[in-house]
């Protein structure tokens, strides 16, 4: 007792406001949600307010995201602990670029909800406080490094998530999705969590730095070698479950098809992008992890076992949406075979030879933020069809190029960003990561190449489907009627995904610039990273 | 029925046992936290112990098998509160009061009622049951099987991180101190985290005007 | 103009038909029948041509130096980065894109105006809806392809652009896709087109990898380096076929050019194409489209060893001959242009091929203009004759149809070389063609091996070719009067350097590659990388094509004359003959730019071009006209046989079909005896001896031609589509469903196999998604124990540094 | 009698561990499959709080995660409960086999 008591002001020392202000984009998010938590109570439970105090809230934090964004450009800080070096709480520029998109994608999956259900819907609150819920989730699970946040992180992420999902009580698809959903993400994360508790036993601590130290030296010296491998296998399960990499890819398909489809959207993007920055964030600490020359070479089964799964995980998503007839399930495939593709440019930077782990990381960026306007704009299209037609069966789509060009050719121009053919943006995300893998020049980077390429190309056929339907068969339904401000979204989506294909160059130097100095503040060095001592960030005592 | 009654009895007993070999089991730890708060050396609690853990370790075993058996979703409830009972004897021997203690108040007492709820709400009859596949039982057995010969051998060989004997339990007030201090955001977070839950719940579970 | 204007506006060119092309997309059913069209007329191609007209007159008032200086400073935009290789974009300003832009542009317009008269007569329904703004959509994303396609500084662009252009090809051949030829055609195109793409793609690899930019004038800057010192491409020791990997890359491009420009043995799409509509053959397969081979082929000509332009010019050689005999027996009236087209193009290769940079490009504008007259009068003829395209039976339509007869004999005079030998009259073929066989007889009768010559020479030996700079074209050839070849070479080096490729090739024979790998750099840009060795062709090559050249002039008149003079074969087809005047109008405009072309503007800026092209291996040309040539004895018989080669064919086709199709009807029967005796039985004496000596011999070979043409190529081409099929399917799929449906076999099976292979553990069934991610996990630690075993308290541990 | 040490608890939670597998991948109840989630949960609580116990002094980080760890099986249970409520109303059984209607 008397310990504890002698340092009872553990907090002196911290600035802690300065603290607050680099966590705010998230503490806002969670504001956010006690303000529509009160709703109901002062101004009711009108959807368009709900709406509005959320796209408020949403704003606020990005704009506080946009000036943390600032303050963190010179290099992160592990915070809001006193113990910095436990990698609580991070934020640094991977953090914030993650949030930054996150916000974005965040409005853009509000507005839609704004058109389709907003009118209709009667628990809006209830909606709101789980899509703010799972986006702190989400949040959060990219500025950490420390098991315990990683789980509960996950956890954030997905309770709500389940929820969404079956949020329509009187879908019976939705209802079965969610069970399925749930189940499914409740044994990953138990059996996340008996990995982590492994994890701990065999390095004594939490921090993510110091258990990669302890796997990478049991990977060198053979010693604990095959509990080392079971516990990071139980660990990443409940990652691979979050990025619905095979073998965890099973609940997705179904997920997604019974989900409403502006769930459908928020999942397939922002819940996968975080895990799979999660997942980037903890390679990359396992690279830092080693310090010795001889244990380089520890690296490579995880850079091949991430490789693999990988290559299976679009493989698998690529071959499986051939004959879909739902669009949702269909772009949920599609989604899985993304996720594949993201997957390559983490297993770069978990190479043993890579010293492109920047490359790979900014590619990874990149494609997330091109990945997100694509669905956005695919999402959106088939949401407007669904809306009008009742079914997001393909056979919806049939005509849509006469029935409403306005959609179609945004839509045309998503799926074929989505097959990565220029010039379109999807061109420029997987180009990069080809490139990082090409640049390993070894047989895993190479097999990564020749598997994306050949999926690439597997995948052309199925989003042709759409094309086709969309384009060449015609039953002379009558025109679809659609709300003019999702018409707005697509296609700007569709003309974002131009102007990114246009503004490659920018595009990945701003990537690039969110790439850097990650490495140490994921280290949980937790001082100013930049050497540059201009723009001093400052340090926390430990 | 003879044969329900019969598992009743066994966990009822098996409850009993464990909740008045909690306090034994706390004191043969050795490393309750008096009442000043401040932990106590660490001293081996010798045959007792050893006692202690034989028996918390079979109801655990049992329980966890009888829930693996059982065909009846009611029973399976029961059985796993003996498993949680267990855990909880297993966490005193383990000189973790606190963590028993939650594990009895919130796990056993909240978490396996909720559950117990569910299952009342969700049968027609609580006694329904749906039977797996031979061939299902079979594979699992295999699997599951596998797996615990796999790891037991690993986990009995393997180097941990940790020192060759027991030390002394941490203080409750140590613990209380890390959570709002290195583990403050955690906390917070699982504060944000039950109440979204509560609301999502809530929605799910209520009847739509 | 200065600054970027000149930029800006041929960008702006190239944007307007693309903004054409969405807003017809949307608008265009809105827009109704014929207003889309005008339209399309007005934004997709109208503003490009004034911009381009605007911008070749500042162009023409700018001097050499001033045009230099644009070029250098023209502006790039970095896109992005190719793993390190920056990729900028930006305009090639040089006076071939000038040209090159404002052919396409005024071309493409008088196209798009027929277009709108020629649509209007057409039934454009499917399934009851109008498909009419479609047609003008694809025209305009047609042009705004071929646009960029021709401004492209950087290879990938040109690529991306050339891939277009491609697509539009495929859009419009299948226009008519309810039918079941254009489908069949426009599947033939995509396919053979990647083929050729292929190498194409090989090619840009190789010069990515190895000169580590796909910039067009870097690229060339660092292949003439490169070749100087020695390293990078050329110290690779890779060889196939006996190629090096210099030559290889060059190939591979070139591999690309045979494709689009439908080069022997990649040609057998162009002529099915023919089932797009008229309008679409004029365009895409006779002026621009399949013109863009030659283009790149002179684009990359700086990236080509003597061996690569050996193997062009040996494949031209082959395309131009086989072509022109197929053409002789062609009876569809679109067939003959085709096949006409591609014994053209394999001129303009071959011309290439020789070094006849200029006179090959000179071709291909000249030929551009008459073709695509040929080809809307073609139309002409087959819209007046409601949709027969059956030349045996047409005839007599000159008097129904006069405009549309005069312009087309423009045309077939244009082809075959009209002029009169001697003096400076005659049209575009007359000048371009003759040239090109000129300089083939220099390379193939008067060359010297000039490794060889050097080493016997030593430095101090005088040129063998005396040279004159192709631009002023005053007479150091006096020398050796007979020699008139150019080398043509950059103005400001030109004294010094007049003779480049022998200069050049003298120094990198004298000194040791490594040491002046600097020194060279610099001036590199002015006349480095010509090859020290640049061999002579072989023989036959020149045979072959002086050979078509009498060819080419006998089933050119044949054409017309089957068509418009002798008796009307079909008073059903006569009676209908009508001409309208909405379509003669660009007929007139284009047989006036026939001739225009052939005296003004284009020569010169070609020439003008060549200078940029020094670095390449070499670029002939004689002095300005074929006929300076004259003043040697040695070439007087080739200057008549070739000049006059006109006159030869066309009395032989006269004399033919002079007197209906009779005759041509019988040796239409060759392949049967009774058809042979038949024409035997023929009374024109000369006829027969003509048919004899000539028509039966070439027939002969038309027909093996025809035959190979159709069996063994065609064949092996089926094999390969059925390989192929599943991806050309892909894209197929963007038009036409039918198509596909009939593709289903296959890699798509196979693929949709997989899928469901791979859907199979989708049962919906939670727990056996939870079984098998478990006992795939336990199966793996199995795996690993097995491995690994159990790692041993007592193993001794390399703890490694924290 | 022998000395109790870690691999003791190690090897009850690894029951523990196994029997939840066999339970989630034998019980057709949504329910059931979670009381199998529960018991992994266990396994995992008593790895942690065993490890602290073996540590060394002053080491809570197990026990903290423990806390933790009971407090997410309480919100997933929460959250299960209510979706298998609902699930009950749509499908009129918990039984997840019937639950498969989203498939392919």
């Amino acid at each position: 007792m008397t310990m504890w008591l002698a340092q009872s002001n553990a907090w002196a020392g911290i600035d802690v406001t300065r603290h607050l202000f680099l966590f705010s984009p998230m503490l806002t998010l969670v504001c956010t949600m006690l303000a529509v938590v009160a709703c109901p109570i002062i101004v009711g439970r009108s959807a368009k307010t709900i709406g509005a105090v959320v796209v408020m809230g949403i704003i606020a934090s990005f704009i506080l995201a946009v000036r943390v964004a600032g303050e963190v450009a010179g290099g992160g800080i592990s915070g809001l602990s006193t113990q910095p070096a436990s990698g609580m709480l991070l934020v640094d520029n991977l953090s914030i670029a993650f949030q930054l998109i996150l916000l974005i994608f965040m409005g853009g999956v509000t507005y839609l909800w704004w058109m389709g259900s907003s009118d209709s819907e009667e628990n809006a609150p209830e909606f709101f406080i789980l899509l703010l819920g799972s986006a702190v989730g989400m949040g959060l699970m990219v500025s950490t490094s420390n098991l315990l946040m990683i789980a509960l992180a996950i956890e954030t992420a997905s309770l709500p998530s389940y929820a969404m999902v079956g949020f329509d009580k009187r879908d019976r698809r939705g209802a079965e999705a969610s069970l399925k959903y749930l189940i499914f993400g409740a044994i990953s994360a138990a059996i996340m969590l008996y990995g982590i508790s492994l994890l701990y036993g065999l390095s004594g601590s939490l921090s993510v730095a110091i258990v990669a130290q302890h796997c990478i030296q049991s990977l060198a010296s053979g010693h604990n070698l095959v509990i080392t491998l079971v516990a990071l296998m139980c660990l990443l399960s409940g990652i691979a479950f979050k990025i619905s990499a095979f073998p965890f890819h099973f609940w997705c398909p179904d997920a997604f098809e019974g989900a409403k489809i502006e769930v459908t959207a928020w999942l397939s993007v922002a819940s996968k992008s975080a895990a799979l920055i999660l997942l980037a964030r903890l390679a990359m600490v396992f690279c830092a992890g080693v310090s010795a020359p001889e244990a380089i070479g520890m690296l490579s089964p995880l850079a091949w076992g991430i490789g693999i799964m990988a290559a299976i995980t679009c493989t698998l998503g690529n071959f499986a949406a051939y004959k879909q007839t739902s669009a949702k399930r269909l772009l949920a495939y599609s989604s899985i075979a993304h996720a594949g593709y993201m997957l390559m440019a983490i297993a770069v930077f978990v190479h043993p030879h890579s010293d492109h782990g920047q490359e790979g990381m900014s590619a990874l960026l990149t494609y997330i933020a091109i990945y997100m306007f694509m669905n956005l704009g695919a999402f959106g299209v088939v949401a407007m069809v669904v809306w009008d037609t009742g079914s997001d069966n393909l056979a919806s789509f049939t005509g849509l190029l006469r029935r409403a060009p306005l959609l179609a050719v945004p839509m045309i121009i998503c799926l074929m960003s989505l097959v990565g053919l220029p010039p379109f943006a999807g061109f420029i995300g997987k180009w990069w990561i080809l490139v990082a893998l090409g640049r390993l020049n070894d047989s895993l980077g190479w097999f990564l190449v020749i598997t994306a390429v050949v999926n690439t190309l597997i995948s052309l056929y199925y989003y042709m489907r759409i094309v086709v339907q969309m384009s060449l068969r015609d039953d002379g339904q009558p025109a679809l009627s659609f709300p003019l401000g999702g018409m707005a979204l697509v296609n700007i989506c569709a003309i974002a995904l131009f102007a990114m294909f246009g503004f490659a160059q920018p595009l990945k130097t701003t990537s690039e610039q969110f790439t850097r100095n990650i490495f140490d503040t994921t280290m949980a060095k937790t001082v100013v990273v930049d050497a540059a001592p201009a723009q001093p960030i400052e340090s926390v005592q430990r | 029925m003879f044969r329900s009654r019969f598992h009743t009895i066994v966990l009822a007993a098996l409850g009993v046992v464990a909740l008045s070999t909690a306090s034994l089991a706390s004191d043969a730890a050795g490393s309750g936290a008096d009442h000043s708060g401040v932990t106590q050396a660490a001293a081996s609690g010798g045959w007792l112990e050893v006692l202690l853990f034989y028996i918390a370790a079979a109801a655990a075993c049992v329980s966890a098998l009888g829930v693996c058996y059982s065909r009846n979703i009611v029973r399976m409830a029961v059985w796993l509160f003996g498993a949680l009972g267990s855990v909880a004897l297993l966490y005193f021997l383990l000189a973790a009061n606190f963590i028993a203690a939650i594990q009895l108040i919130v796990y056993a007492g909240g978490t396996l009622i909720l559950l117990v709820f569910g299952v009342m709400l969700t049968s027609k009859s609580p006694w329904a049951r749906f039977e797996a596949r031979k061939i299902e039982v079979f594979g699992a057995t295999v699997v599951s099987g596998t797996l615990f010969a796999c790891l037991s051998l690993l986990l009995t060989r393997a180097h941990w991180a940790t020192t060759d004997s027991a030390v002394a339990g941490t203080a409750m007030s140590a613990l209380g101190h890390s959570l709002l201090t290195t583990y403050l955001v955690p906390f917070e977070l699982a504060g944000v985290l039950l109440m979204i839950v509560m609301v999502g719940a809530a929605h799910l579970a209520r009847q739509d005007k | 103009m200065n600054g970027h204007t000149y930029e800006i506006l041929l960008a702006l060119g190239v944007l307007s038909p693309f903004i054409s092309f969405w807003l017809l997309v949307f608008i265009g059913p809105k827009l109704g029948k014929p207003l889309a069209g005008w339209f399309g007329v007005a934004f997709g191609m109208g503003v490009p041509l004034l911009l381009a007209s605007y911008v070749l007159m500042c162009w023409l008032g700018e001097d050499a130096a001033s045009r230099a200086m644009l070029a250098e400073h023209a502006f790039r935009y970095h896109w992005a980065n190719l793993g390190t290789v920056p990729i900028l974009v930006g305009v090639k300003l040089d006076s071939l894109t000038i040209a090159m832009y404002f052919m396409v542009a005024f071309i493409a317009f008088w196209i798009f105006v027929f277009s709108v008269g020629y649509m209007s007569g057409h039934s454009d329904e499917v399934d009851g809806k109008s498909k009419y703004h479609r047609f003008f959509a694809y025209l305009s994303l047609f042009a705004f392809s071929m646009l960029g396609l021709v401004l492209s500084s950087n290879l990938l662009f040109l690529f991306i652009f050339w891939e277009l252009v491609g697509l539009c090809s495929y859009l419009l051949i299948g226009f008519y896709f309810h039918e079941r030829v254009p489908q069949y055609a426009q599947m033939k195109a995509f396919i053979t087109n990647r083929v050729g793409d292929f190498g194409f793609i090989i090619g840009l690899m190789l010069v990515y990898f190895q000169l580590g930019t796909l910039d067009l004038d870097d690229a060339a800057r660092i292949f003439a380096e490169q070749y100087a010192a020695g390293t990078g491409i050329f110290a690779s020791s890779f060889t196939m076929f006996g190629w090096s990997l210099a030559t290889i890359m060059g190939v591979g491009l070139f591999c690309g050019a045979m494709g689009k420009s439908a080069q022997f043995p990649l040609h057998v799409w162009l002529p099915d194409a023919m089932a797009g509509p008229t309008p679409v053959s004029a365009l895409i397969h006779a002026a621009t489209m399949v013109a863009a081979g030659v283009y790149l082929v002179a684009r990359v000509f700086r990236l080509m060893t003597p061996e690569a332009l050996m193997f062009v010019a040996a494949i031209g050689c082959i395309t131009l001959t086989l072509m022109a005999l197929i053409a002789m027996v062609q009876t569809d009236i679109k067939k003959c242009l085709a096949y006409s087209t591609l014994s053209q193009l394999g001129y303009m290769i071959f011309g290439l091929g020789c070094g006849a940079w200029i006179a090959a490009l000179f071709h291909l504008i000249t030929h551009a203009f008459f073709k695509a007259m040929m080809f809307l009068g073609s139309g002409q003829v087959i819209e007046g004759c409601h949709h027969e395209q059956d030349m045996r039976k047409m005839g007599g339509l000159m008097k129904k149809m006069p405009v549309t007869g005069l312009t087309f004999l423009v045309g077939v005079l244009a082809i075959s070389g009209f002029g009169i030998p001697g003096t400076n009259i005659g049209l575009g073929g007359f000048f371009s063609k003759d040239e090109i066989l000129a300089v083939a007889w220099v390379r193939a009768f008067d060359w010297t091996d000039y490794s060889r010559h050097e080493a016997e020479h030593g430095e101090h030996h005088a040129l063998a070719v005396p040279a004159i700079d192709a631009n002023d074209g005053s007479s150091h050839g006096a020398i050796d009067g007979e020699k008139q070849i150019v080398l043509a070479s950059d103005p400001q080096h030109g004294d010094s350097h007049a003779a480049s490729l022998h200069g050049e090739g003298h120094t990198a024979s004298e000194s040791p590659r490594g040491l002046k790998s600097t020194a060279h750099g610099e001036d590199a840009h002015g006349r480095a990388g010509v090859f020290s060795r640049v061999p002579a062709m072989p023989k036959w090559m020149f045979y072959l094509a002086l050979f078509t050249a009498y060819i080419t002039p006998f089933y050119m008149m044949r054409c017309w004359w089957m068509t418009f003079m002798g008796k009307p074969r079909d008073e059903h087809v006569h009676d209908h003959a009508h001409e309208s005047p909405m379509m003669f109008l660009p007929l007139v405009v284009l047989a006036v730019g026939t001739f225009v072309a052939s005296y003004f503007l284009f020569r010169d800026l070609i020439s003008d071009a060549a200078t940029a092209a020094t670095i390449a291996p070499m670029v002939l040309a004689t002095d300005g006209h074929v006929h300076s040539l004259a003043i040697t004895a040695a070439h007087h018989w080739l200057i008549t046989g070739v000049g006059g080669s006109f006159v030869v064919g066309f009395v032989i086709a006269i004399l033919i079909y002079g007197r209906g199709l009779n005759i041509a009807a019988r040796i239409k029967g060759t392949i049967g005896i009774q058809q042979v005796h038949t024409v035997l039985e023929n009374k024109y004496y000369i006829d027969e001896l003509y048919h004899l000596v000539w028509v039966k011999g070439c027939m002969c070979i038309a027909h093996i031609a025809r035959f190979i043409d159709t069996w063994v190529i065609d064949m092996t081409y089926l094999t390969l589509a059925k390989l192929t099929e599943r991806l050309a399917a892909f894209s197929g799929l963007i038009i036409d469903t039918q198509c596909v449906d009939g593709m289903y076999n296959g890699m798509a099976d196979t693929a949709i196999d997989i899928g469901e292979a791979v859907r199979r553990p989708q049962t919906g069934r939670i727990r056996n998604y939870v079984l098998f991610a478990a006992g795939g996990a336990t199966v793996a630690v199995v795996l690993m124990l097995l491995y690994w075993g159990v790692a041993s308290p007592d193993q001794s541990v390399a703890m490694l540094t924290p | 009698m022998e000395h109790i040490g870690l691999t003791h608890y190690l090897v009850v939670a690894a029951v523990l561990f196994c029997c939840g597998i066999f339970t989630m991948t034998t019980k057709r109840n949504a329910i059931g499959i979670l009381i199998g989630v529960e018991l992994v949960l266990n396994s995992t609580g008593i790895n942690l709080v065993a490890f602290d116990r073996y540590m060394g002094p002053g080491r809570l980080d197990g026990q903290v995660v423990a806390i933790f760890l009971i407090v997410l099986a309480a919100a997933e249970t929460a959250l299960a409960v209510g979706i298998c409520i609902n699930v009950y109303k749509n499908l009129s059984t918990v039984d997840v086999d019937a639950a498969s209607q989203l498939r392919g």
